[in-house]
């Protein structure tokens, strides 16, 4: 574990939010350039982010200083195999993404596409940000940024639901990071007189100082305060945001801020309190009764949405406290488990996203009850929505069942034998409010209103700047099955770490 | 102005006694060394003077002698007289207002030159009162017409 | 070289002198007024930099005026507190000088315009003189030049103006005189005015009754001067009816000079423990300015007239650093003091976009701002920026003033203090999104021909907003160099 | 000095000051002033304070009542409405904030005691140098101007300032705007 | 009884700044606000001065020529000195305060706050 200076955090966080000064100065008139920068910005994020997994995988840990305002307070970003991992992620689906938007904004030709991909960018550095900081203090910086830039993005369509979901989000992430992250973390910095993270935690070293139910209390005020991981009962932001741009939800609420929001969250559990305080204290049970009530019930309500983005999102909530539960178990494979969902996840959904996306903008449907037969019309996005679904549910040979494993194990480890059992039925939930869809979609004939262009059986796709993308992701799920092994090092890597054998 | 009277009375007793005050307010002003007084109570004196012309004429008459813009003027150039004795000293070498410092420019000793600082702005501290008692008293009883009118 | 040793009287004089020109040249010639303004500005801004350049290099440091020594005459003592006022004022009002041109031929007739300028200068003066001096009485006579400039200033704006700014007077005026009674208590119970005379005479005498009653006048009087919860009634009609850019100045410059005079006269003048021990003063003025942020925040969240809004606001600020100030401990302290810097960029971030707006489209009414975001793209931008800030939201200044206050009321125990920052940032969170949906998401009928506001205008906009963006994260640069040392050492 | 008469002066003093209050009559209130500042300038030279009583006597009694009284013209002379009962919670306000003044007061050196810390820290040497320091026998000249000459200058401009907001909110001009 | 005649002057002041307090805070027309902030000052500036007096002591202008003066036998100058500055101070803000009236008076053609707030009422 040695510690090397590198300014790749620094540039891999910077380059969008450049990209974004750029986009914005391309503007409207000139649409292909922005878009242009767009994709660059992209791939160049993409390219320092892997350049630096070789260092990281020789155990390398790369950092950098930005601002230092007190001695134990800085703005400081640390690559470790952990935070990589998340920018490995983000960045690459951000290229798959902004190909995906390009296609999707232009068919709909919607407004202020400039104000859409400025503040895209930004939020891609926020969620980088947030993947490299070192400390508590700069996750919340770009914590917080990453709320105030989605902002736009989610109120995009201007409509009055959309205002309503933009509040609706607003009000729950930041009255949750400011209420409560906030704080938690100034009583933490006030107690330790630091907020690095450690991999055996910060409050380890003076356990002796603080009282058992001070650190609890501490603990559920920085669970609250990550709203954006969607844990009961502060999960009613995310379906309201499914008002958003379809490229946006997939990304961003599949991906950078959920992800993000887990992200925080498991950084608190392994790397604030550091899993022996939390199993000392029986807070990881807790823990994983509210992950787990947060799994059954949102898979229940899931069940009952007609609207497909809005289930989606019901089972995004469900699928992150998958992760939630993971990391609550504290045994080291559940851990790795969760870190892979993390990434397995990913795919799976935004491949989802992506075909909701791809049918809306194909047929103009958005409820599950229209999409009879539509697996004829548009066959590519089906499939790739079959690949997705089986993913979260998680059958061989998708990458969902690889991440699921891990987890199992690890509640055989921990020997909660309930956690098995509750994962299982998950999945059979998973099945239930997805399998009928590819069903009606292949199987059932379609109404005749639907075929309005063109006559039954004609290939109605999405242009194929959307298409290709989204097969490119739901190859991904399968591909992540069979070569998992960057992923697989990186997060058995933070397991052993912060198990510690 | 407030209300227009013809009284020979008034009007004589005035004139009479305009000179003396006036008078008396440069003694005040020049001799707050030995006796009381200074600049403000010079100044104000002064200021009175005319205020009592324009109690006993109108305010046109008064602005014959001390009109709005000649008040304004004189109003700057009091303080500017005062702070540039200031600068003076500060420019020769001494600290701000340090009057001390004019012995190498007067030919007088450091505690006369003390007091001729003294004494120059004791005077621009006159002109700038006067003036400015003058400049308001005529603003607020004309209302700040610049031609006199009747009120009522 | 002679201008960089005397910088700390030439800091003040100069702009007086060239206020006094000003007249003159004003009945000569009124475009002259301008440009000497922005000059002479310009130039104190760059003499307060060097001020604080050397202190930070030769640390405390005394003019004597008049080469009287103290307590005898009046000496100037810069240390590094008043310097770092003293450059947040002059930058302050140097940028509202260049933007107060185009606003204020609007606003104005055009022959008075030389006597803004002078009055302008006077304020700016004034505020700096009370700033560096070190002698209680001649804080006094400065506290009085800026009042009744600021009143005039005041009570040219619209026509509600006059009432507003004789209330503000009548209000100034008390607290001017219990300042004044303050001060006259100590001098009966000392007989000295000097700050560092009195520091070092009061020790003995903190028991007597005087010396008492004389810290409680003080305080009632800045209190009001500051418009201090619940003597604030004054501030939001004064400064909703002034010209927009001197409502700017006014609020981003009188009430930080004033909490400035309250940390002199809490901490300087008399040992903290005074205030905290033997008159438990702080423990009130805690609650008390708890109390001024919530009811702040709530009234403004009930106003839809952005200068009101921002006027409330400016109470709840006020509460912020009072609530620094009281908690009477190293973080607190801190957080006070870079909070004066950084509500002082706000403000001005603030009340110039409000300034712009009403430049623009005449209408003070949040509720048609809609579409703006599209017309005036770069004022809007700043308007968010200040949003972010003011809510307590990274990466933005305002974040990290109000970690330091929370980390004070933390260290203390004191979470219902906490909580009402908490509180106040949330509210101001909603009224700021409030008026950047309309903003941004609102379509207005009216909003055609609307554009973005003059370059002299806009660039001072910019500036605060870019300021607000970069000195958070430079807040640790400031500490350590600056803050660090203007720290009580009791704490 | 003769402390009855001192004691005499305050009484009518007072009096003046209640009644330029009460005054229906915003006239003879400006008179009443005018009345309570000479009263108060006699005070001043009974207590020999002579620069002050004659400042006063100019400014307080004479300036300052013709101002008065030219306002009172431009405006209106009747006080409106004139409330004849007491508010009953100014007035404890005012009376709390009367007993802290008084509070103040209990450890205050006694009247006129040539032992008081005002007669003994700094002041002094004022007397003791000004006539070889500055050559100057009036002491306060010389502290005025000399010694804390700042505060005069500062002094000086806050009378400047005064003029200019005069001018600025009163002169009228052609323009439409005012 | 002794404790009484040395501080009787103090209490005068005292009355003299709650009249001048009760009419600032109290009177509904402008101008009897102006009384009372005038009562107030002065009544501060009394007390200033009268810190100054000591017992057998005479106005601060020196006579001796030569020789050592007794601080004892001179008033203190230094409260004069500042009492003129507050003099100065506050007929200044009364002037202002004058000013500012007659622009009321202009806009609403009376000086009295309730009846202004009528009109403004009315106006909305």
């Amino acid at each position: 574990m040695d510690i090397v200076g590198s300014y790749k955090p620094l540039l891999a966080i910077s380059v969008s939010l450049i990209a974004a000064l750029f986009i914005f100065f391309s503007g409207e008139k000139s649409r292909n350039l922005r878009e242009v920068w767009t994709i660059l910005a992209a791939v160049i994020k993409f390219t320092i982010v892997a350049s630096m997994v070789h260092d990281v995988i020789d155990g390398k840990i790369l950092e950098y200083t930005l601002a230092s305002i007190e001695p134990g307070l800085s703005i400081q970003f640390r690559v470790d195999a952990f935070g990589l991992m998340f920018a490995l992620i983000a960045s690459f689906l951000w290229i798959i993404t902004s190909f995906y938007s390009i296609g999707y904004m232009r068919t709909l030709n919607e407004n202020a596409q400039t104000r859409y991909f400025v503040c895209f960018a930004i939020a891609l550095s926020a969620a980088m940000g947030v993947a490299f900081s070192s400390n508590m203090f700069t996750t919340f910086l770009f914590y917080e940024i990453i709320t105030i830039c989605t902002y736009p993005l989610v109120a995009h369509k201007e409509t009055p639901e959309a205002m309503q979901g933009a509040r609706k989000y607003l009000a729950y992430l930041l009255g949750t990071s400011v209420g409560f992250q906030l704080i938690a973390m100034i009583i933490t910095y006030s107690i330790s007189g630091t907020t690095d993270f450690s991999s055996n935690g910060i409050f380890t070293e003076l356990r002796s100082q603080v009282s058992n139910t001070f650190l609890t209390i501490v603990f559920f005020l920085y669970m609250a305060g990550v709203a954006k991981a969607a844990i009961m009962p502060f999960h009613a932001w995310l379906p309201a945001a499914m008002v958003a741009p379809t490229p946006v939800s997939a990304l961003l609420h599949a991906v950078a801020v959920v992800k993000a929001g887990v992200f925080v969250a498991l950084r608190i559990v392994l790397y604030v309190f550091g899993i022996d305080i939390l199993s000392e204290l029986g807070l990881g049970m807790v823990l994983t009764c509210f992950a787990s009530f947060t799994i059954l019930a949102a898979s229940i309500i899931a069940l009952r949405q007609n609207n497909l983005k809005a289930r989606l999102a019901y089972s995004t909530v469900s699928q992150l406290s998958y992760i939630i539960l993971g990391a609550s178990l504290l045994s080291p494979s559940a851990i790795t488990g969760s870190i892979l969902h993390i990434a397995l996840h990913a795919f799976g959904k935004i491949t989802l996203f992506f075909t909701a996306g791809a049918i809306y903008v194909a047929t103009h449907k958005t409820n599950i009850s229209e999409l009879n037969g539509i697996g004829k019309q548009m066959p590519f996005t089906m499939t790739a929505f079959t690949l997705g679904a089986l993913s979260m549910i998680g059958i061989p040979p998708m990458g969902g069942f690889l991440s699921k494993w891990y987890i199992i194990l690890g509640s055989i480890e921990a020997d909660l034998i309930p956690v098995i059992i509750l994962l299982a039925g998950s999945a059979l939930l998973n099945a239930a409010y997805f399998l009928p869809i590819v069903y009606a979609a292949f199987f059932n004939e379609p109404q005749d209103h639907h075929n309005n262009k063109g006559g039954k059986g004609n290939i109605n796709e999405a242009p194929a700047l959307m298409v290709v993308p989204l097969l490119l992701t739901a190859m991904g799920t399968l591909v992540l099955f069979f070569t998992p092994s960057t992923f697989l090092h990186l997060a058995i890597k933070v397991a052993t770490l912060v198990t510690g054998n | 102005m407030i209300r227009r009277f013809k009284n020979v009375v008034i009007e004589t007793v005035c004139r009479l006694m305009t000179p003396f005050l006036q008078l008396f307010g440069l003694y005040v002003i020049a001799h707050g060394h030995y006796s009381p007084g200074g600049g403000f109570q010079g100044g104000c004196i002064l200021g009175s003077s005319f205020i009592l012309m324009a109690i006993s004429y109108d305010i046109d008459f008064a602005k014959k002698y001390m009109s709005e813009i000649k008040a304004t003027v004189y109003a700057c150039l009091g303080v500017i007289i005062y702070g540039g004795i200031g600068m003076v000293c500060l420019l020769i070498g001494a600290n701000y207002l340090d009057y001390g410092i004019l012995h190498t420019i007067l030919p007088v000793d450091l505690a006369r030159a003390r007091a001729m600082g003294i004494l120059g702005i004791e005077i621009g501290v006159g002109i700038t009162v006067m003036a400015v008692m003058v400049s308001i008293y005529l603003n607020l009883v004309s209302g700040g017409r610049h031609v006199e009118e009747k009120v009522e | 070289m002679i201008v960089l040793e005397h910088a700390a009287i030439l800091v003040v004089v100069i702009p007086l002198l060239v206020s006094f020109f000003n007249v003159i040249i004003g009945l000569w010639k009124k475009n002259l007024c301008y440009p000497m303004t922005v000059l002479t500005l310009g130039f104190c801004l760059i003499l307060t930099v060097n001020i604080i350049v050397s202190v930070i290099e030769i640390g405390t440091f005394s003019y004597r005026l008049g080469g009287w020594t103290p307590p005898w005459g009046i000496e100037y003592v810069i240390d590094h507190l008043n310097a770092y006022i003293a450059i947040i004022v002059s930058f302050i009002s140097f940028i509202f000088a260049i933007y107060s041109r185009k606003s204020i031929e609007k606003e104005i007739s055009s022959e008075k315009i030389p006597y803004f300028y002078t009055l302008y200068l006077l304020l700016a003066a004034g505020l700096l003189g009370i700033t560096l001096t070190g002698d209680l009485f001649n804080i006094f006579v400065f506290l009085e030049i800026t009042s009744l400039s600021a009143y005039a200033l005041i009570a040219i704006g619209d026509e509600n103006a006059p009432l507003a700014s004789f209330n503000y007077l009548i209000m100034g005026t008390i607290g001017a005189c219990f300042y004044l009674l303050g001060v006259g208590y100590l001098y009966i119970s000392t007989g000295s005015l000097n700050i560092a005379d009195l520091a070092g005479l009061l020790p003995g005498l903190y028991h007597s009754k005087t010396i008492i009653a004389a810290f409680g006048f003080f305080i009632v009087g800045i209190a009001v001067k500051i418009a201090f919860f619940p003597f604030h009634i004054w501030l939001p009609d004064a400064y909703t009816h002034a010209p927009s850019a001197v409502s700017a100045f006014v609020a981003s410059t009188m009430t930080k000079v004033g909490a400035y005079v309250m940390i002199r006269i809490m901490y300087t003048v008399f040992e903290p423990r005074f205030s905290t021990d033997i008159l438990p003063i702080t423990a009130i003025l805690g609650w008390i300015a708890a109390a001024a942020i919530i009811f702040g925040s709530i009234l403004a969240l009930a106003q839809k007239d952005i200068k009101r809004i921002l006027s409330y606001i400016i109470i709840a600020e006020v509460g912020y650093i009072v609530m620094g100030v009281s908690i009477a401990n190293k973080s607190g302290f801190t957080g006070a003091v870079l909070h004066i810097m950084n509500d002082a960029l706000m403000m001005a971030c603030l009340f110039s976009v409000a300034g712009a707006i009403i430049y623009r489209t005449g209408s003070r009414d949040i509720y048609t701002f809609g579409g703006l975001g599209r017309k005036m793209p770069f004022t809007m931008a700043a308007l968010f920026v200040s949003a972010v800030s003011i809510a307590g939201l990274p990466p933005t200044a305002g974040f990290f003033s109000k970690w330091y206050l929370l980390l004070g009321t933390i260290y203390e125990k004191k979470w219902i203090f906490a909580g009402s920052l908490i509180f106040s940032s949330l509210v101001n969170a909603v009224i700021f999104f409030r008026i950047l949906e309309i903003v941004y998401f609102k379509k207005h009928p009216q909003t055609g021909l609307i554009k973005e506001v003059p370059m002299s205008m806009l660039i001072p906009i910019l500036i605060t907003a870019g300021g607000i963006l970069i000195t958070g994260f430079y807040s640790g640069d400031i500490i350590s160099s600056i803050i660090r040392f203007a720290v009580p050492r009791e704490f | 000095m003769i402390w009855m008469l001192d004691f005499l002066i305050l009484v009518i003093v007072l009096i003046c000051a209640i009644s330029a209050i009460m005054a229906k009559d915003l006239l003879s209130s400006a008179m009443l002033l005018g009345t309570f500042s000479f009263l108060v300038c006699m005070l001043w030279a009974l207590m020999g304070a002579v620069d002050v009583a004659l400042i006063e006597a100019v400014v307080g009694a004479g300036i300052s009542t013709a101002l008065f009284i030219g306002t009172i013209y431009q405006t209106s002379r009747k006080a409106y409405r004139q409330k004849v009962g007491i508010k009953i919670f100014p007035l404890i306000a005012v009376v709390l904030t009367g007993c802290a003044f008084i509070y103040g007061t209990i450890d205050m050196p006694d009247w006129g005691d040539p032992e008081s810390p005002a007669s003994v820290h700094v002041s002094p040497r004022y007397i003791e140098k000004t006539v070889e320091e500055t050559a100057t026998p009036n002491a306060v000249t010389s502290v005025l101007a000399d010694y804390r000459s700042y505060d005069t200058f500062g002094e000086t401009v806050v009378i400047f300032t005064a003029g200019i907001v005069c001018i600025v909110l009163l002169r009228r001009s052609d323009d439409k705007k005012v | 009884m002794d404790f009484i005649i040395t501080k009787y002057h103090y209490w005068f002041y005292v009355s003299l700044m709650m009249v001048g307090l009760y009419a600032m805070i109290v009177k509904k027309n402008f101008v009897k606000k102006l009384v009372g902030m005038n009562i107030f000052q002065t009544s501060i500036i009394l007390f200033f001065v009268s810190s100054a007096t000591k017992i057998h002591a005479t106005i601060p202008i020196i006579q001796e020529t030569e020789g050592i003066i007794n601080p004892a036998h001179y008033m203190n100058p230094l409260p004069h000195v500042l009492m003129l500055t507050a003099i100065v101070v506050m007929v200044s803000s009364f002037g202002v305060a004058l000013a500012l009236l007659i622009m009321i008076y202009k806009k609403y053609k009376t000086l009295d706050e309730d009846e202004i707030l009528d009109i403004m009422r009315n106006k909305q």
